[in-house]
């Protein structure tokens, strides 16, 4: 089966990686990679696949960041079942945004800016209630275990946020192969055509967006239970949603890769340029140039680098 | 003679974005302290070995702090410095911890930093517990001895995490020198105008309003209530983030009479004017960033010196039991519990047209504190 | 006035036209006929410089214009009504006249716009509305009245009868031949190709990318074969 | 199969669609003729819940469907296509066909061959892989027929899907848009080319200015006074009746 | 309630929106053209005002007097960014507009860091504190100045946009390309100069706002994000919402701040923002589409 080639050789790369480069530094480079790819991909299911632009999926994240660190200081629930639990407040949050949203009519930049008004929303809304410790965010005691979501070797982690990454990757190409996935392109492409031909777009919309949630917010908890510590502008912020939109958009909207092609080069270039120069402000004046750069020559996103090489390959 | 391999000591500072101006001023200060040890012969039980930095920018990311950390640990770093927010030096020196690296925290207000049972995580500075019981004791003896002119007060904080904690422990603790407080006020970071809020404050005529706030929410605030005449008995302040030399000489009928809580070197100490006038002639400021994370770094050296040797078991233990005292700080010697230093004070200071000075405590005072400040009208 | 010689054009690899060979003279109305998919708007958007041609050279009013840019080959008043309208959706039907004279016929602007009116009262009636919710037909007229706005020398007319009513299709003949009276030259793109036959003088046939046959318009209308090929009789 | 009684649609003071009623037998292929601007279109997408009627039913099917959404009158078996193409520009031919094919099936497989099928159906077997943004005015036409084909509509709703093409390509689509209706599909198609109209149509209904003003067999309308005023012109009538003769 | 305190806040909020009106004329403009937030919008306000700001340190040019200095500068360097990066480097997708002016964002905000350092600075000009008693509340002379600044900018932008043959191709640009280039409109220069305008009302807000506020780096963050959200509410595109949305939201701001507190109150925008989108999906001043 040829359409298994490439996530197979993938999965065996990961899988790899971390028993080839064994360094902390080396590992934590690959969770940061797989991270942001898996949160990439939540945001590319729904902008990319469904054309749905949001500029505040950090309201996901939070909110799964939350819910799963919550559960587990306030009331001692493990996180494993947290993240269960926040992959299920991710795609109600979702679908709460989606079904208001498109209940309403909202489209394009419209529903990006609503998006973008609800992320801080509830980061006020957090940052104002006591539950949620307020500013000063929510500290996760140290009790190192496997047990506990809080691995004692980075390796744990590793496998854990890889799974979740392979898991996105493979809702990504089941949308390209799936019903769900064409009428999500439909919808994309134009929705007076789709809802001519039958396609429940609100319904489809609002789905997608559980979805794309419900995969933001599993990445939310893995992010708090990895540096077990947050805070509302932390998980909150705007700056998450930009990271997902770029690592989706510079690796290449809309693909199934994209994501994490785009997760690995700005990782890359982010590392790079920190230790290219220490004078303040010219490692991102570099980074932003980069991106700069890398629009220029590649429009469709990084991913043109891998079709060029390997063939045009339509969706 | 050969020389002695250089100590690699990792400065995990914000250097871009929001508080890039902050962490720079750390790094500027951990590099003097640098420069200075190594001018000075390196750590001699260690064969004279220079202090090597490696400079980071945490981007007051926790995912890039942590980046950073590992980073330098593949580099082979002996020791770090940072952070600044605590957000970041939180899951920072828990990355550290794995590999058991002294962690010297040199700005970072929260005390869950050094509570957390990390064996190599210190702290010279006082946390903002230790601030405001600074605070509070300073300002009941100034009031007290303005007949206590102040009775009342209201509370600005910004939201995060330092500013809030910050209030909380105020809250608690005004009304023990007999300051009621009518009302506690958070503001979001940023905040773009403060007119409401002076109109607010104006309605609950406080005596005092104690602000605890970073940079330039500290400064618009203070010019809003400047501007609006509000009459107060003064301003005061904990941890204030723009209370500096800078503020002073730019809006000078502004900063006047201004009261502030916050780490602040020993003005009677020639070592520290004397770096004070350094870091002016470079035209930087002399801000508590720069000299906390210089002390920081003395700290750290002292504490080489005294383990003889780059290993990080024996410089943690070194640096647990330090009683170090060569600071320039108004501190006593150094004693650490549980990494924190229990021997740190703030100092009060209030600002003239033209100056900053010490009001307390009084053994470090270079002036009397003016209290209640005359009135608008 | 317009003399293309060995056009070629297309998209990206794709190579649509190859070696196109047309002229049209001052005062003419010349038709070019083909199936479809054939190239014909190719053909003019290659002419109005909206793509570059591969290869080949267009001449109009003696000066070289291959390549050139659209806002050069407008100023010189050729001037060209797409196919599907292309009409500005979010603009009123005036504002979308007054933009037809942006770079051409500004001084003459009030007299044309009553000329327009004058041709399709419809829009007259639709003045204020915004062309997104004119319907097809109405859409039809405006992107032609706005082609009329800029007082061209040659007018290309891409499929001008689509979506027209029958009366309006032989209304827009009727002011075809009146355009064409007062001096104007059209190049007409039409699969209405009886009457756009009886409207013009001269006829090129276009197949497989190049010119299959050229000729007087009534002489092509009599050829029989061509009658069972496009014409449908 | 369909009925349309006193159906209104009002844009600001504009009546767009004037208390217009009509009726499309099972197993017809009815015609909607009437100047441009005349409210054919706005019919259309009143009548297939894109727009919804101020006043005025539809029924389909005997079923009254008057508001319903337009995925759920696709799915009862109504479809429309649109006179200003919609396609999905950036899929393939092939991908916007299979949109309208999995209304039926969640197969991928099932769906493509649907696709191909159509395809062939409407002489568009060779632009299967083709994107469609790189389609003529008239290759979208047969694509929004293909794609409405897909859905396996009993109702086909068309708008001016013969626009553009060229009379003898005209009467290439004739017999496919008959073989349509023989193979069970009620027909009620928008058109100006009035070759189509008259050799397809049983039943034609004219609206003007948002009235129905004339219905009948296009043969009997082509000489109708009132039809050739409002409507087709005299140049027209004559050719109609010069072609009829002949 | 105190009434003298809800009407002081009433008029410190439609000040405050006028500022921020300042700041969303032109990214409407943008917006309503290219189609995309224009992420650099802030970094650029943060060049101008720096340029104010030396402007009277080193030439004691008073930050009123440097407006059409301002102005003209602004609108050179937002046309020669569109000709030079904007335009060709996107290759005529809007996604990457947005990418590219988050790209020169970033690089914008970190050159400053990197030649101003990332301290702030506050200047004080003889009207600073001068203080006008309006009603209830005494406001600062420069609030008041830029507060009438703004309807003045943005009813020249809304009848330069109306009634100008350039602001209608700049319409007609926005909507159909195409079409434009058939009737001889320029169409990457129309994005150009739209570009430039936008960028060019930046320059005249800088001069309006450094004499009541402070200069920093990351200072255009303070208001973009808040402009995004008039621009969407007014409905992108209209010069009028834009008005209309940042005296709401800063109305909204205000009162918000007085009953729910400051932190808190700043949900009052998001909240409003959300409610006023689901009664109008397009804005209240958006057209169609
Ligand atoms: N933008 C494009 N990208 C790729 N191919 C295109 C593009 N536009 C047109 N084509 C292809 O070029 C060929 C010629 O198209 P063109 O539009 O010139 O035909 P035409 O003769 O005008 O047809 P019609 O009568 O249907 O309008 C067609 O096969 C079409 O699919
Ligand atoms: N959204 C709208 N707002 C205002 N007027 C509209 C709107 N939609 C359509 N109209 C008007 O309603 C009338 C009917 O339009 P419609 O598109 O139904 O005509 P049509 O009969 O299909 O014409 P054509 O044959 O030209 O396509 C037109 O005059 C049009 O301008
Ligand atoms: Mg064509
Ligand atoms: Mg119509």
């Amino acid at each position: 089966m040829s359409a298994w080639r490439v996530p197979v050789a993938l999965l065996a790369v990961a899988l790899a990686y971390p028993l080839v480069f064994r360094t902390n530094f080396a590992i934590n480079f690959g969770v940061l990679v797989l991270f942001f790819a898996v949160i990439g991909q939540a945001w590319n299911i729904a902008g990319g696949f469904a054309g749905q632009l949001s500029f505040g999926h950090a309201v996901f994240f939070g909110t799964g960041a939350y819910c799963s660190t919550i559960l587990h200081v306030k009331l001692g629930i493990n996180p494993w079942l947290g993240l269960w639990a926040s992959a299920a407040a991710g795609a109600l949050v979702g679908a709460f945004i989606a079904a208001l949203s498109f209940r309403f009519g909202l489209k394009g930049s419209y529903f990006a800016l609503i998006t973008l008004a609800f992320a801080e929303a509830f980061r006020i809304l957090t940052n104002a209630v006591e539950f949620t410790g307020g500013g000063l965010g929510l500290l996760i005691p140290l009790k190192r275990s496997a047990a506990n979501f809080q691995f004692p070797e980075r390796i744990g982690f590793y496998y854990t946020i890889l799974a979740l990454a392979a898991l996105s990757i493979a809702i990504a190409l089941w949308l390209k192969r799936s019903r769900f996935g064409a009428r999500l392109a439909a919808i994309r492409e134009n929705e007076d055509a789709a809802r001519a031909l039958g396609i429940d777009t609100f319904r489809e919309k609002v789905k997608i967006m559980a979805l794309s949630g419900a995969l933001c917010a599993a990445g939310g908890t893995f992010y708090a239970q990895y540096f077990l510590y947050i805070d509302p502008v932390v998980v909150f912020g705007a700056d998450k949603s930009v990271e997902m939109l770029l690592v989706s958009m510079i690796g290449g909207t809309g693909t199934v890769y994209g994501p994490l092609i785009g997760a690995f080069l700005l990782t890359l270039v982010g590392e790079g340029t920190r230790a290219l120069t220490n004078a303040q402000g010219l490692s991102l004046i570099i980074y932003g140039g980069l991106l700069i750069v890398i629009i220029a020559f590649l429009p469709n996103g990084l991913i043109d680098l891998f079709k060029l090489r390997w063939g045009r390959r339509r969706a | 003679q050969a020389q002695a391999r250089p100590i690699k000591v990792g400065l995990v500072h914000p250097i871009t974005g929001f508080l890039a101006y902050s962490g720079g001023q750390c790094r500027m200060g951990a590099m003097m302290a640098i420069e200075e040890i190594n001018a000075a012969g390196g750590i001699k039980s260690m064969g004279g070995a220079k202090l090597e930095a490696l400079l980071g920018d945490n981007q007051a990311k926790p995912e890039v702090g942590v980046s950073v950390v590992e980073q330098m640990q593949e580099a082979g770093v002996s020791a770090y410095i940072g952070c600044f927010s605590s957000a970041v030096a939180l899951p920072a020196t828990q990355a550290a911890a794995k590999y058991n690296t002294p962690f010297v925290i040199d700005v970072g207000a929260s005390d869950n930093i050094v509570n957390r049972g990390l064996r190599n995580v210190f702290r010279l500075k006082p946390g903002f517990n230790a601030c405001v019981d600074d605070a509070i004791a300073g300002l009941g003896e100034i009031n007290k001895a303005a007949g206590s002119a102040a009775k009342s007060a209201v509370l600005v904080h910004e939201e995060s995490e330092f500013g809030t904690g910050t209030a909380k422990l105020l809250a608690g603790k005004l009304p023990s020198i007999g300051i009621e407080v009518r009302e506690v006020m958070k503001h979001a970071n940023p905040t773009r105008d403060f007119a409401n809020l002076a109109l607010r404050i104006r309605g609950l005529k406080p005596d005092l309003v104690v602000m605890s706030n970073y940079q330039n929410e500290y400064v618009l605030l203070a010019r809003t209530l400047h501007q609006q005449k509000v009459d107060l008995a003064g301003m005061f302040s904990v941890l204030g983030g723009g209370f500096n030399y800078k503020f002073v000489k730019e809006l000078p009928d502004v900063a006047q009479y201004m009261i502030d809580t916050n780490h602040w070197f020993d003005p009677t100490n020639a070592r520290a004017q004397a770096m004070k006038k350094r870091v002016e002639a470079k035209g930087d400021l002399f801000t508590f960033e720069v000299y906390l994370a210089y002390n920081a770094v003395k700290f750290l050296a002292d504490g080489m010196e005294r383990a003889g040797s780059a290993d990080k078991e024996k410089v943690n233990a070194a640096l647990a039991a330090s009683t170090w005292s060569d600071h320039f700080m108004p501190y006593g010697p150094t004693r650490m519990v549980n990494g924190q230093n229990t021997g740190g004070k703030a100092a009060i200071l209030q600002a003239s047209k033209t100056d900053i000075d010490v009001i307390w405590p009084t053994r470090f005072a270079s002036t009397k504190a003016v209290f209640p400040k005359p009135r608008f009208s | 006035m317009l003399e293309v010689r060995g056009l070629a054009a297309g998209y990206g690899e794709i190579r649509v036209l190859d070696g196109v060979d047309i002229d049209v003279a001052e005062g003419e109305i010349v038709a070019v006929l083909g199936s479809n998919g054939v190239g014909k708007s190719t053909l003019n958007n290659n002419l109005s410089g909206l793509y570059r041609p591969f290869g080949g050279t267009v001449r109009f009013c003696g000066a070289d214009i291959t390549g050139a840019d659209p806002v050069r080959i407008v100023e010189m008043g050729l001037v060209q009504v797409p196919e599907g309208r292309r009409v500005f959706p979010n603009l009123s039907v005036r504002e979308n006249l007054l933009l037809g004279s942006y770079r051409r016929g500004r001084a003459n602007r009030a007299r044309n716009l009553e000329r327009v009116t004058a041709t399709f009262p419809r829009l007259k009636e639709r003045f204020g509305q915004m062309a997104a919710t004119l319907s097809g037909g109405e859409q039809q007229m405006l992107a032609i009245g706005r082609g009329m706005m800029s007082e061209p020398r040659l007018l290309i007319l891409d499929e001008p009868s689509l979506g027209l009513s029958p009366m309006l299709v032989d209304e827009m003949f009727a002011l075809i031949r009146e355009l064409n009276g007062q001096g104007l030259s059209i190049l007409l793109i039409e699969q209405n190709a009886v009457q756009s036959l009886e409207a013009a003088h001269r006829g090129y046939i276009i197949e497989h990318g190049a010119v299959a046959m050229s000729g007087k318009a009534a002489d092509l209308a009599a050829n029989p074969d061509l009658r069972a090929r496009y014409l449908g009789l | 199969m369909l009925e349309v009684e006193g159906l209104s649609k009002i844009y600001g003071g504009l009546r767009a669609v004037d208390r217009a009623s009509l009726r499309v037998a099972e197993g017809a292929i009815a015609g909607l003729i009437g100047p441009n601007g005349a409210g054919k279109t706005t019919l259309f997408a009143a009548i297939t819940g894109f727009a919804l009627p101020d006043e005025g039913r539809v029924r389909f099917a005997g079923v009254d469907i008057t508001g319903r959404a337009p995925h759920r009158i696709c799915a009862q078996g109504m479809v429309r296509t649109f006179q200003i193409t919609q396609p999905f520009a950036q899929l393939s031919v092939r991908e916007n066909i299979m949109v309208g094919a999995y209304l039926h099936t969640p197969d991928r497989d099932e769906a493509a061959a649907r696709a191909e099928a159509v395809a062939r159906q409407v002489g568009m077997a060779a632009l299967l892989d083709r994107t469609a943004a790189g389609l003529t005015v008239a290759g979208r036409k047969r694509l929004e027929l293909a794609r409405a084909l897909a859905t396996r509509p009993k109702l086909l709703l068309l708008d001016e899907v013969m626009a553009g093409l060229n009379p003898s390509e005209i009467d290439e689509i004739i017999p496919v848009i008959r073989g349509i209706r023989d193979a069970g599909v009620t027909v009620f198609l928008i058109e100006h080319v009035m070759r189509a109209v008259m050799s397809l149509a049983e039943n034609v209904h004219v609206l003007s200015y948002g009235k129905i003003i004339a219905e009948g067999a296009p043969r009997v309308l082509a000489a109708d006074p009132v039809v050739i005023e409002a409507y087709l012109g005299h140049g027209a009538a004559q050719r109609l009746a010069g072609a009829a003769h002949a | 309630m105190d009434a003298t305190i809800l009407g002081a806040a009433v008029i410190n909020g439609l000040l405050l929106g006028g500022s921020y009106a300042l700041v969303a004329v032109g990214l409407t403009l943008i917006y309503g053209v290219l189609h995309i937030i224009n992420f650099a919008h802030g970094s650029m306000l943060m060049l101008a005002m720096y340029g104010v700001y030396f402007l009277l340190v080193k030439a004691q040019v008073d930050p009123y007097a440097a407006i059409p200095l301002m102005v003209v500068v602004m609108y050179a360097a937002g046309y020669g960014m569109y000709r030079a990066l904007i335009g060709r480097f996107s290759h005529g997708k809007d996604e990457n507009i947005l990418l590219i002016t988050l790209g020169l964002s970033i690089v914008l905000e970190n050159i400053a860091l990197f030649f101003f350092t990332g301290d702030s600075r506050n200047i004080t000009v003889s009207y600073s504190d001068r203080m006008i008693e309006l009603g209830p509340s005494l406001v600062p002379l420069p609030k008041l100045v830029s507060f009438g600044a703004s309807l003045l900018l943005c009813a020249a932008l809304a009848w330069f946009i109306a009634r100008t043959d350039t602001g209608r191709a700049i319409r007609a640009v926005a909507k159909e390309r195409h079409g434009a280039r058939l009737v001889g409109i320029d169409v990457e220069k129309i994005l150009a100069v739209s570009y430039g305008i936008g960028i060019a009302c930046l320059g005249a807000a800088a001069c309006l706002l450094v004499p009541m506020f402070y200069v920093a780096p990351t200072v255009g963050h303070l208001f973009v994000i808040v402009a995004f959200t008039i621009v969407v509410l007014g409905g992108m595109g209209s010069f009028l919402g834009a008005l209309v949305g940042a005296l709401l939201i800063g109305l909204t701001e205000s009162l918000s701040g007085l009953f729910l507190g400051e932190a808190l109150g700043q949900i009052g925008i998001s909240l409003i923002f959300i409610l006023i989108l689901l009664f109008r999906p397009t804005g209240l001043f958006g057209g169609g589409r």
